[in-house]
Order: C-alpha cells, then structure tokens, then sequence
C-alpha cells in the first residue's frame, strides 16, 4: 500500500517562475480588516467564475469583536471541479503587517505574497514565496481623490488580481456597475477608478509570469451565486412555502432577513418574533392554518423551541424547522462551524418524538433540501429539520441555475370540504390534517388537535391500547419515509479498505480526499449521508464492501469515543468497524487533516 | 376567501356542542362557555371559519367542548399561535380562551407582544386566581395573603392588575366581565368579537374546587355587588360629564387601579391599525411593485440578478 | 430448559378456603371514585405495614376528569421482599358497579370480592372468585348519622380490611389519630366510629376464614413510609441544597410544593417562577451565588429549560434537574408514567454539551439518589438529572430509615478567598466556582462566568485550540466521573442464559420476575442502571457472561426497533446481541409480560 | 454576613476596570461604562460584593469589562439569575445591565415578574432602538418607519414604551437618562442602587453603527434638548404644586406617555416591601417555630412522622 501523499507539495526548487502559466484552479486568500470590503471584493471574484462556467468556493471568517478587526476573505476558482475552498493559499493579499504575520503560513510554498507596502514589511529573506509589494493604500488615495480616503483599496485589489490572472474585466466591470446600481452616479464611477487603477499598475515588472485561467465551458446552463443561507431561502420560496416566523440570531439571521423582505411580493409574510418561543408557535400558528411554515434559529434558539416542536410531532402539524449551527454549547462560538446540534435534532425532544432530520451537503444543496424538507413535511404532516452550519451559511458557491419551471411548488392552502369518514388522527393512514375553513358534513365533529395523547377524532384519551398505537402511528410514518429515500451513491473506490462516511458541509473536503487518494492509489470510497432521521435503509450492504468506516464530523467524540452520526450508526448495525474521526476547532476539514489522519499507518 | 356556503344551516346551540366538559360541577367556566354558544349563535358565523384555540389549564380544555376547528396547544404560547392563524387567515375567526397561569404567568410576553402588535382576535382569559388544573399553587392574579400549595403561609407577591397591563401593553379592546353573570358576558364578548384589534374579556370565573367564594363580593347573589362602567353616550348631557371615555387610556387606567372587586364592563376601546392590516398593506403595495408577477416569474428574477 | 411458569395459579380447585391462614404477602386492591378516599384508606395500611417491620408498595391512578372520576388504590404488604405492587390481587374492594366491572379482571382466582352491596350486584355465577357483599354506604351512614353521609366509607372499609387480616388495630388507631391531630376534635371521633363500626361488622360469618400476616421481624431499624416524590424532597433537604426554583407540573408538583414549604424552616428558599425559564435561571442564579440549587419539571418544562441548562454545562455552574417523567410526547400522557425522556437528558442539549444523568430504582433509591446528585452536581460543578417518574412519584413504601447524623449534608456557602493562581476554569483541573464575596488578592481579575467559550480566566475566545481544549475539559470530568462509579452488581444468575438490563422504576417487576425465573430453573440474572450518563465502566464484562442481553424500559422501539438505553448501550459496545423490550402503554411493568417476552420459545 | 475586611484597598477606577470593551468606537455604551465606574468610586463598596451580570447583547457584554464577579448568562433571562442571586445573597450588591432586545423583547416577561416580585437589584437598560448585536433588526423600542433588516421598508409595530412598562409592571424605582448626559447617569445609578427594591435606568444610547444620531432630539450637543423632570421638593411653595411627585403612579404613567425625545429623571420612586424581606420574614418566623433547631432535628422530626 503507498504512503499517504504529503499535502505539502516539497522542494525548495518549485518556484513561482517554475508554474505554468495556464492554471486550472487557484486559491486567493485576501486578509485585512472587516471594514476594507474585502468581503465585497471577493464575492466580485466569486461572481465572476459564476459568470465564467467555473467553479468557485469561497471562505471568510467574521471578528469577534462587534465591529471592525481582522477578518479575511478567501476565494478558490477552479475550472472543474471545486470541493473546498483549499488548504493553502495560491495567492496572498495583505493590507496590514498582522494580516501578514497571521496568514504567511497559509500561503503555499512558490506562492505568491501581494502587500501594501504602505504597511506590511514582509521576510523577503524568507525564500519560499514570491514578494510582490504595491502600495496599495496610497495608490488609492491618488486614484480616487483625498476625499475617499483608503476606501477603495478592495476594488484596487481587484484590478490588480485581474490583471495578474487575466481576468475578464468586461465581466467584471459589468458586475460592478450592477452592484451600484441604483446607488449615486459618482459611487459607481469611484469603483470603477480604483478598479482601474489596480488593473493599470504595472504588476508585470515585479511578477515574472502573469497567469490565466483554462476557460470553462461556456456551453452549459447559466450559474447562479450565492451563500447557503440564500439558497435555503430560496429553496423555500420555491418549495411554496409563504410564511414563517422567526427571531435574529447568528448564523441563521439572514435567512429571515431574506424571507421577511422577499415573501410579500409572493403575497405570504414572514414575522419577526418577541423571541423564539413565540416564533415557533407563530409558524404553528400558520402552519395549522393550513399555511406550511418555517421557523429557524442555530443552537440556543433552537432549543427553546424544543417545546413546540414536540407539540407539531404530536399534534401531527406540519413544520420546518431550520438550524444552522454553530459552536456550542450555550452561547459558544456563534461565529464558528460545528456539527454539534445532531443529538438534539433526533433525540432532543422529551417523550418519543420522531422528527425528520435532513442536512445540506453544499451551497447549491442548501436549495434543493429545502424543496425535499417541504414535500416530506406536507406529506408527513411532521416537523422536519434542515441541520445547516456556519460554513454554508456564509460561504458562496457558483452553481447550475436550477429548472424552476419545473421545480416550483404551488402554495395553495386547501380547505376542499370532507367527507363524513374524515378523522384527524386515522390509525390506518397518516394524518392529513383539515385547516379552519374546511366545511365537513352536518352534524359531524370539527377536528381539535391536540398535544395530549388523543383517539382518532383528538379526543383526549388515557387509554393504554390508543397510546400504544397513536406512538407507533407517529414512528412508522418515518419508517415509511426511509423506505423512500434512496440508498447513497458510493463515490469514489466502490469497496476496499476504507470507506469515509460524511453529512453535512463536510461533503467538500472528504470528497477531495477521497479523490486525491483515489489518484495515489488508495481504495477509499465516501457515502454522504443527507438524510440522518430516519437512516436511509441499506447502508450495511455499503459498510460490508470495506475494511474499515470513518465517520467524519465537526463535533466533540463524547465520553465513549465516537462522534454523534457514528454514535447513531453504531446504535442501528452495532458494527464494531464503525470508527469516528472528529474535531472541535471551530473550523471546516481540511483534505490534508482527513487524509492524515485515515492514512496514517 | 371566506368559504361560506350559502346553503349552510343555522348554528344551533346543539350544532356548537361537542364533549361534555371535564370541568368540576359548579366551575365557572361552564357559564362561559354558555355564553359563548349564544354569542356565536346570535352572530351567526360560518361554522367552519369558526376556530377556537387554547393553551393548557383547566379553562384551557375550552376548545375540545366546542364544535368547531380548534386547537389545544402548549402551556402559555398560545397568543403566538393565534397569531399565526389571525395573521394568514383573514376568512377566519379566531377565539382564544385560557387562564391566568396560562395567559398572565408563562404567557406574559406574548400576550404583552401580541396586544402590542394589535392582531386580530378575541381573547377570553378566565381568571380565577388560582392554577386549577395542577390543583391549587399561586397564580399571578391570587390575592396576597391566599393559602396554596405553594404559599401554604398565605401568597406574598402583589398580583398582577390584569386590566393594567392589558392596556399598558396595547390591547385596543379591553374588557372585564363575572362568569355568574351571563347576558354581560355576552355582551362583553360581542363587543370583543366586533372590534378589529387585539380584544380581551378577562371574565372573574370561580374555581369551587380550589378557590370557592373568590368573587362573592362581586356576586349580587351572594349578595356582592356587580358594578358596571358607565360608558359615555356622548349626548353632551351634564351626567354624560361623569361617565367613562373608553378611548381614554388615562382613565380606563384609573378606574383599573379600583380596589377589588372593581368595576366590569368596557375599559377600553380604542381604534389602531392592526399588524394584520398593516402587513397586508405592505403585501399589497409589494404586489403593485412587482406587477403582480406570478411565483415563477419572481423567484426567476432574483436569480437573474445572481447570474 | 423447563418452560415458563404460566403465572395464573391454575384449577378451580384452588379455592379460599384452601388457602392458608397465615400469609406472607397480599395485594389488596381498593376500587372506586377519587372522592372516596380510597387514597387515605390505602395509605393507613401502607403506614401500618410500615410500622410493622414489613414491606409495602402501593399503586393509585388518577382519573384524567379534572376531579372526581374512577380511581384505584392498590396496596401490596408483604413480610419479606416486596419488589412490585403485584400482578393480580388477593383482595378486591369494589365501591360501585363500574369498579367491580373495571377490576374483576384483576382478581386473583380464589380472590376475594368485598363489594358494596348497596352499589354493587356481582356475577355471582363465577364460581373463580369469594364474594362477600357488605352494605357499605348504609352502615357508613349508620354509623355516623346522616349527616356525615356516605363521607367515612372509606375508613369503614379499613376497619373491615383490619379484621379479616387481624390487622394490628392499636396502631391503627393511632395513625388516624395522628393523621387528624390538629383538625377539630369531632373529625377523629368520626374516622374512629367509622374504622370501629367496619371492625366490628362480624364478616366472619360470610368469609369463611381469615387470615393472619406472618409478623415481620421488628428487631430491624424502624422504617419510614413516604413516596417517590417526598423522598426526592427530604433527600435534598439531607443533601444540604437550601435553595431552588421551579414551576408547577404533574406530577413534578408536590416536590417544588414540599421543598416551599419545608425549606424556610431550615433557613432555606424554595421559589415559585413565573415560568420554567425563568426557574431554571433563577436556580442557576442561586447555584451562582454559592448555594447549590434544584429545579424541575416533567417533559413540556424540561424541554423549556434546555437552553440554560446548556449554560449550566458551559459556565461549569452545578444545578440539579429533577425530571419526574410522564407519557409524552407535548403535553402526552400527565398522569400515566413513561421512560421515554432518557434521550432528552443525555442528547438534549445544543453543541457538545454533556450531562451526568442518574435514575432512582425505588421510591427509597429516590432518597439516596438525590443524595449522589447533590455531591457530584458540587464535585464536578455540573449539571446533574435526576430521572425519576409519574410511578415512583406517587406510589408509598416502607423502607429502614435512613441514618440521619451519617449522612446530613452541610449547607454551607464557601466564600473563603482565593490565591493568586486562581483560574475559574484551569485547564489542569475540574473547574471550582469562586461565588459572588470571595475576595481574590489585589490586582487581581474577578471571574465573569460565562456561556461564550473562554479561556482559563472566562475571557470570551474565538481560539480554535481552546475550544477544543474546553470541550474536552467539559466532557472528561464525567469520564473520571465515571471511574468513580461501581459497576453495579449482577442479581439472580451470575451468568447463562438471559441478562435482564433495566433502569429507574422497572427496577421492582424485572427483579421479581428474575426471583420467579430462578425458582423455576432459568439461568437468568440483571443488571440495574442507576447512572445512565456516564455509564458504569465493566458493562461488558457482564453482558460477556450472558447469551442474550434484554434491555427493558417503558418507551417506544423507536425507528430501528431499539428502546432508549438499548441504542445507548448498543452504541457504546456495538454488541450485537442486545436486545430490546419496550412499551408504550403508560403503565408499569407487569412481571408477567416480562417473563412472557424474555422467556417465550 | 458581608465579609468586607477592614483593610480593603480603596475602589478606584482602575481596579475596577477589566477587558478593552469591544464596542465599537462611538458606541453610547462606552459612558455608561464610565458612569458606572463613577458611581462605584463614589459608593465605595467591598471589591468583593459587587456582582454585575448581564444577558446577551452589546451592552450585555458589560460584565466583561468591570473588575468584579460576574456572569454573562443568556438571552433574555437575566431578571431571574439575577434575581437567584439577590434573594439568597443579601451580602452581595446586584447590578444588571442589558439591551432593549433582551429586556423587553425576549426577557419582557421576567422584567414584570420580577418587578412585580419587588426584588432588590439595580437594572441599567441601554435602549439603542435596535438590536445591535445581531446587526440592525428591529426591536421592540424602534420608532414606527426604522429601517432594519427586518423592516427594510419600515417598522410597522408600535413600539414599547419601557417607562410605562415598568410603572404597571410594579417596579418601584424606574428612571430614565442619555448615554450623552455622564453626571445625570451617575445620578441615576446612584439613586437606583440605594432605592431597596427593584430599580429600573433606561438609558438611551446611540447605536453610532446601526442608529446613528437616534437620540440627538435630547442631545444639547446636537441642539437637542434634554429635559429633566422636576421632582417635588414638598416645600410648600406654589411653583413646587407643579412638579412631579414620584409616588404618584397615575402621574409617573401619564408623563411617561409624553411624545419622544420626552422627558429624563426619575419618574416613579415608591416603597413596597421587597420580596427579600417579606420571603426573609417568613424564613425568620418558620425559625422560631421550629425554635431554631438543626437541619438534623428538624430531619429527623419529619422522618419521625411518617414512620
Ligand atoms: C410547559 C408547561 N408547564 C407547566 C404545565 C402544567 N400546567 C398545566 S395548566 C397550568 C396552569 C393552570 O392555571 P391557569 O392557566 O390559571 O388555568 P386554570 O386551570 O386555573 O383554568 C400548569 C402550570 C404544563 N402543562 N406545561
Ligand atoms: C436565545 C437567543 N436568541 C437570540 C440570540 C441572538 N441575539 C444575541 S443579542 C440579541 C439582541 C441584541 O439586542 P439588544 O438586547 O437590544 O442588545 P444590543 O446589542 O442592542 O445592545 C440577539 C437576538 C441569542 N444569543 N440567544
Ligand atoms: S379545578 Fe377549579 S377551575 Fe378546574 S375545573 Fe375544577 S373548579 Fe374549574
Ligand atoms: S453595534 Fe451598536 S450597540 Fe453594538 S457596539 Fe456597535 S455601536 Fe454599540
Ligand atoms: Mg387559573
Ligand atoms: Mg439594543
């Protein structure tokens, strides 16, 4: 069996002169402050390769601090395949000595260092990258007039990125105008002379070699770009769904930012709660009404709805609950990625409560489990959660503009009339509850549903036999479910030593390592697992073809050893070849932590 | 919206009737829901848009004794919930009924929220200064020196003034009725029911099993006295002078700060947009913008701009 | 292998009068209305046993009407081991004909029937059963004149009870004295005529024999009586804890009620919130301040107090959790019982936040348990559950009084100051709370205890390393915990067959059906699980002893056809031969349908 | 119980001051910070003994950066920790600081309970109109027509008025100030912290990144006016009829409806036994009755019951 490939391509020999002009895929990493918009100027980037048939992914970290301190942008553009935003940068950007000091180490070796020589006195001695030193800041300030001050130094940065990868600036000027639209003739205009600037500066005479990028195929259908948190919106908007309620929190927030402004030009209405508790039961409220609504939070608010949801599961009502977690516990990292909240989606509930439990693999998955978190929910007349995390919330991802003609889903409420047969809670069937407004036939009872435990009218009941069932009604309806879902696709290495086993943002960089090892010779396949509760059936056939199971996720391995899906699957097959890989540092896998760590002899 | 069916028969007392209460012989929650049955059927609504929600408590099991949709949902969230079917349902009419555990000591903030927000709806809160159904601890309207079980010594905490906070919050319609006095109820809920906003009777409702003889001094019978707000009639008489304006806040305060058993009838009555209206509005207006494009065409536009 | 004993004794020729007149053990069954006090009469008997060296374990339903309604009170007293409130009952006491319809089934064959003959008409064709009709009510009204009406029937039957079981009436009589010391004169005066008249009724003339109990062996310690609940209350009060908070819920109630009433006697404060928020905060509050603090609730209330309990895990602030467990899920089941909140206290919490959970096994274990908590809750400053349920809540046993000046708990709030090196969250060590008056040296940084991750000091920190040092430092002091706690003793069979796994109050019925199983030749033992997170260390080793592996438990199989402690267990040890009996009818385990299941070919 | 040694060091403000506040530059917050420095100064109270805890917010991060024990509990339910801490501490001097989100939005129910409840601790509200932390969404003090992320065309509900608020809810001593204003917030705080009882400062203080220059109406700086309320000083004299009594509840509720920028002072400042005592009162009488026996005896005795 080979040895693991050291991520760290070696040799001192492999120097910037020595790259190839023409790249398939490269990382730029910009650092600075949150307030130089480097956010802005990478998401131009982002957009960029979206309008270019090219992948892309980006990074960014937020301060902790309330406003301003040091935060970075990171964007990886590949044509083909992009599975992570990438271990080490290509590409290094600077503003400040402490963004140099911070981020040198990220910068791979033969990489190339872009700083304001205004501020950043870099190692030259250092010989392992390629020194390019601009005077960004005062440049700026000439560009752009006195006035302006260094605002602008991010678009400045652009030109010169677009100079050095020969990037589309027709695009990107367009791109540029768009974003100001609207805004004063004169914001425009700036931009677009910092741009100018930065894309005039003579970067040839310092850079041995400019770059360009393979272009992609421009034949497919158009990309849209976006972050994960306006893909789920999104996703909703044509899953039907019209209303919701919800209360602000960090990372989930612009979800319902987005909802609250978007869903009355769609004729619905998205409330702002006094907390969560009354958000919860608000989207119960409208829900009942017949109306399938979301509600959403990460981990702390997510909790205090632990109440309500308990009453959708046995109430029977339909709900969408949306966690996009972050660190925890209580308060934690709110500005961090972890997987830490799937205990408390599938058991956090008292009494047996089943709740359907769905996680999003990327940005354009965010969408699309939207859609199929709705159908479950309408079909199972059950709350079902969407586990997102802090990474997809905030990362921006280019991808096929999805077929909405044939996506959309209608959001009629219906209160067609029912027969004289009709009960709220049949034994022999799953629930389909009848909203207010529904007429039944004279002299029949209307339905009251209930959170007591009730008979097949929502009569409350004390009897043992209707307990018994009522309990088994509400599991077998996800029994049912799973028989549903199809069993994952195993990527790469169809059986062998090792199969890595995933949920959630982690797709990326275990599917990159997967492919990585594949071309080393390595027999490593990967199941991604988008649907945790209830299991998709027939996994064991899949574990059975490999040696040895790596269960990968961003959470702590608990008192016995095992993370909180391999506890999960550990607890279904009871196959002791069931192994966990783990972390809590608040940060996304790197390909080279998987491979290290599953190769290691 | 409304899905009244024209052909649709009468509402009877008999037609609104479900499950014979659980309540003890004697509650005062059986008047109530007296009174409810004849104030739907004097208004005649469309059965099915009729809907009737609740908390949990003893007062709270209201819906499952009414034959109409309803819901009984959790322990004090239940403003909230009707929130959402007032908000998204305007073909519907949405009645609330709870108790003082439910609506004033785990529901405080949402009822304070929701009268503040002024959403449409009716809301019947009985009072009986005591938690019933988990059989007798302190509820926040018991009176300082009451005997439960979990002020075996007498309560100590001042209680909350219901009326007070009721109008403090925002709610535009706020009334105050005795479940011994059945064509007032009525009345109150009538009123309740017609008035566009967030509309509260918060109806003296004796628990026998737990409170007896609680609002005795109110019950003429128990020979109590029953007094009743002289609303004004505005007929510029001099004895008009010293009758209640319900659409002064000032006022309707005072007269709430009465000491017990105080004043029933209407404390306030004041108009101000309700959130239902005031989103729809803006629903409207967001229409207008778009031209009133279909779904497709909306969802497909933002994704042009994201190309 | 022999087969299972069918536990109904078989032939009609098993008759009263062929049983013997000296018994070890009876179940007497009271049938009628809550208003009868059927409750206070069973409670006479069960104090009695209680003072009479012998065992005792009573059962009560509570009607779901808001007051009145059927209602049962079962006492079993027993001279030797009394581990369940029995199967079938020896002695049926009907009051009216629906009790009689209601409960016949429930009579032993050769049991005896006394009804009320004012009320009842029994089947007195079926030949299985002793009847013996008495007028009740009219000899009630009889007794005490007609104004008392049928009110005293009860303690009518008790005197009626203390004949046929030459019941030691000299005690009797002073219970119901003790029992109404305080209230007016006339009140005793009526119970007693009542008890006298019963006595005196010559039902010898219609019984053909009566019975004696062995006598227990009085040289032991002398015992207490109480429930579930009060020994949760007075094992708190022995644990020194002098503060809490909570809300009212059945059947949490009566413990909040017992602890406001008895804690200002020891200069202690119980507080009624607003609601389970705010309890929960309030006692963290008190936790805070130094004075380590309970709260509770059943379901609906625990679930509100998810997110501060995940603060409590953070903060590394001790709290105590009294979840008395009803049938769930939302509102559920409030007065039947139910095992189907393990998972909620384990898994409940957002982010990786780990929690001790315990579960007593009697109502005894429940003083004892409240005990354990109190010391680990300030040992590992945690959060501690204590898992008990609506069964051991409301029922009454007799067990030796516990040794009071060994065990009482000091309540003292420890304020003395601290040194220099003091770090409110040392990474080198379990975390001591400095309270609100302890004085650090000058210069030094007060702690500010918090939610937020932290460093050592509790200053918020983004710090990959540190969070993942913390989370570690969170969970690891619940597995040195875990050493700490003795792998518990197997009962009945040491290894072989069958191993029986239970937790909190299935601890009675899997015990007797394990003595039943041994007398009959089955190789089958039991583990009891009082420490449910962490688990005991050496599990394996037992379950390595055993062929089949049985977990038992009052909740639903779930997706994968697993109880809750099942997937736990099979989680941590991926042993595939544990198996899973569950339940979902909210009631108590009946040794019968253990032994049915476990023992079935 | 206070262990206050005689030797303590005097209080300055720089052992009183911990972490560089992460607020940003401009932020109100930074002077009621200082404010609070001042008045600890001038108090004088053992190191020790002071104990400020907050929820979650900007403003609820103040713990963090005052030297003294603390706690930065969670979202909105800092009234009841704080109020833990309070009743069983009776040593220790309980100061609580939050945001209008956290106060009157999530945590509106627990302010009234325990205002109601009348527990002892000092309250500073730093009311900013929106909810910073998160990032401009509205919040239940923003003006009707603020722009937030949640109201992108507006805000549409009518904002809670926190003075009123607090008056029906039963706090006992309820002021307000301006972060602009430093000696008038030491005032405050101070008066606040010697009232016995539950004592409320809101404190209006600018947001400089998501509401800038929403409070300049009371800011002189920016010609504005700060109108402070004249207490009665009960001398007698005829300008003195007109102004405000403190005790007077109708008058505190009527000023407090004034229009915005309205008016800065204190303007309800009653005595009501504080739940401290009157719960210390019945723990002093359950003492005696039980002639102070031990924890052990007294065991013992219930055990001795039920045998
Ligand atoms: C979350 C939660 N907490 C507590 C309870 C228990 N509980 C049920 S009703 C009730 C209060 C009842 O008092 P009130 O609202 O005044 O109604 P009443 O029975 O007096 O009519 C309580 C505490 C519950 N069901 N859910
Ligand atoms: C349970 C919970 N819900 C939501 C949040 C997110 N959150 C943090 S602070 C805050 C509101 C902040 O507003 P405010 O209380 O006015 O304080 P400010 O930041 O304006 O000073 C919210 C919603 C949280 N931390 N916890
Ligand atoms: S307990 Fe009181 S409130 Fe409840 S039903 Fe009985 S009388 Fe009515
Ligand atoms: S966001 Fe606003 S409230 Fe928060 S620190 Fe900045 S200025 Fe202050
Ligand atoms: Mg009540
Ligand atoms: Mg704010």
């Amino acid at each position: 069996m080979p040895t693991p490939a050291s991520p760290v391509t070696d040799s001192s020999s492999n120097r910037a002169d020595l790259r190839k002009e023409h790249i398939k895929d490269a990382v730029i990493r910009l650092a600075g402050n949150s307030q130089d918009g480097i956010q802005s100027a990478g998401a131009f980037l982002a957009r960029l390769a979206g309008r270019s048939a090219q992948e892309v992914m980006t990074y960014m970290t937020i301060p902790s601090t309330i406003s301003g301190g040091p935060s970075i942008f990171q964007v990886r553009i590949g044509t083909g395949e992009v599975l992570s935003a990438g271990d080490e940068a290509d590409f290094l950007v600077v503003f400040y000595q402490h963004s140099y000091e911070e981020h040198i180490g990220f910068l791979k070796e033969g990489g190339i260092l872009l700083y304001d020589s205004d501020h950043v006195q870099p190692d030259t001695q250092d010989k392992r990258f390629v020194y390019v030193g601009v005077p960004i800041t005062g440049l700026t300030v000439e560009a752009l007039g006195g006035t302006a001050k260094d605002k602008g130094k991010n678009i400045f940065v652009l030109g010169l990125i677009a100079r050095v990868f020969h990037l589309n600036t027709v695009k990107l000027e367009k791109l540029i105008q768009e974003k100001f639209a609207g805004k004063d003739e004169s914001v425009v205009n700036t931009a677009l002379s910092a741009f100018h600037a930065g894309y005039a500066y003579p970067v040839g005479d310092v850079l041995a070699k400019l770059y360009h990028f393979e272009p992609g195929d421009e034949s497919g259908p158009p990309q849209v770009t976006m972050d994960g948190n306006q893909a789920l919106a999104y996703g909703l908007l044509a899953a039907g769904v019209r209303y919701g309620s919800g209360y602000p929190i960090t990372p989930w927030s612009s979800v319902m930012e987005t909802l609250r402004t978007e869903l009355p030009k769609y004729g619905g209405l998205f409330v702002q709660a006094e907390d969560e508790l009354a958000a919860v039961s608000m989207a119960l409220g409208f829900s009942y009404a017949g109306n399938l609504a979301v509600t959403g939070s990460a981990g702390p608010g997510i909790s205090l709805k632990t109440e309500a949801i308990g009453w959708a599961s046995m109430a029977e009502i339909p709900l969408l609950v949306i966690n996009v977690q972050r660190g925890g516990p209580s308060t934690g990292l709110p500005t961090n990625v972890e997987q830490s909240d799937l205990y408390q989606a599938v058991f956090g509930g008292h009494g047996d409560s089943p709740r359907v439990v769905l996680a999003p693999k990327t940005v354009e998955d965010c969408f699309y489990i939207a859609l199929e978190a709705a159908r479950i929910a309408r079909e199972f007349s059950t709350p079902v959660f969407i586990l997102s995390d802090a990474s997809l919330a905030t990362r921006i991802e280019a991808f096929d503009e999805p077929d909405l003609p044939t996506l959309m889903q209608p959001s009629t409420l219906d209160i067609a009339p029912r027969g004289p047969d009709f009960k709220p809670y049949p034994l022999n069937g799953i629930t389909k509850h009848a909203p207010p407004g529904t007429l039944l036939p004279e002299g029949s009872k209307y339905p009251v549903v209930t959170g007591l435990e009730h008979d097949e009218f929502g009569h409350p009941t004390g009897s043992p036999q209707l307990h018994v069932d009522m309990t088994a009604k509400r599991r077998s309806k996800l029994q049912t479910l799973a028989t549903q879902i199809p069993t994952p696709k195993v990527y790469g290495s169809q059986s062998g030593d090792i199969l890595l086993v995933g949920w959630g943002s982690t797709y990326g960089p275990i599917h990159e390592a997967v492919k990585l090892a594949n071309t080393e010779g390595f027999e490593i396949g990967a199941v991604h697992i988008r649907h945790l509760n209830p299991l998709p059936n027939g996994l064991e056939h899949i574990f059975a073809k490999f040696r040895r199971v790596v269960v990968i996720e961003m959470n702590d391995g608990g008192l016995y050893g095992y993370g909180q899906l391999a506890s999960i699957l550990r607890a279904r097959y009871c196959d002791p070849k069931i192994e966990s890989l783990t972390k809590t540092d608040g940060l996304t896998y790197r390909v080279r932590e998987i491979l290290n760590h599953v190769l290691k002899p | 919206m409304s899905t009244e069916s024209p052909a649709a028969p009468p509402l009877t007392k008999k037609a609104l009737t479900a499950d014979h209460p659980t309540w003890c012989p004697g509650c005062g929650d059986f008047a109530v829901l007296a009174s409810f049955y004849k104030m739907l059927e004097k208004r005649q609504l469309p059965h099915q848009n009729i809907v009737t929600l609740a908390g949990i408590g003893c007062s709270s099991r209201f819906p499952y004794f009414v034959n109409s949709h309803g819901a009984h949902f959790i322990h004090g969230r239940a403003v909230p919930f009707a929130s959402g079917v007032s908000l998204s349902r305007p073909d519907v009419h949405v009645f609330l009924f709870g108790g003082d555990g439910d609506g004033f000591s785990i529901g405080g903030n949402h009822l304070e929220h929701g009268a503040r927000k002024n959403i449409r709806l009716t809301y019947v809160i009985m009072d009986n200064f005591v938690y019933g159904l988990t059989k007798k601890q302190t509820s926040p309207t018991s009176p300082i020196g009451y005997r439960s079980k979990t002020d075996p010594t007498g309560a100590i905490d001042q209680p909350v003034n219901p009326i007070k906070k009721l109008i403090t919050a925002g709610a535009t319609f706020v009334a105050r009725s005795h479940a011994t006095q059945v064509n007032h109820m009525i009345q109150m809920m009538e009123r309740a029911h017609d008035h566009d906003g967030f509309s509260v009777v918060e109806i003296l409702s004796e628990c026998v099993e737990f409170f007896p003889g609680a609002f005795d001094a109110a019950n003429p019978r128990k020979n109590g006295q029953f007094q009743v707000i002289e609303e004004k009639t505005w007929d510029g008489s001099a004895e008009d002078e010293a009758r209640h304006d319900v659409t002064d806040e000032i006022a309707a305060y005072k007269l709430a700060g009465l000491p017990f058993p105080g004043l029933f009838g209407v404390f306030y009555d004041a108009a101000r947009p309700t959130k239902n209206a005031l989103e729809q509005k803006w629903i409207n207006s967001s229409r207008e913008k778009v031209r009133h494009a279909s779904d497709l065409e909306l969802l497909q536009a933002s994704f042009n701009r994201i190309k």
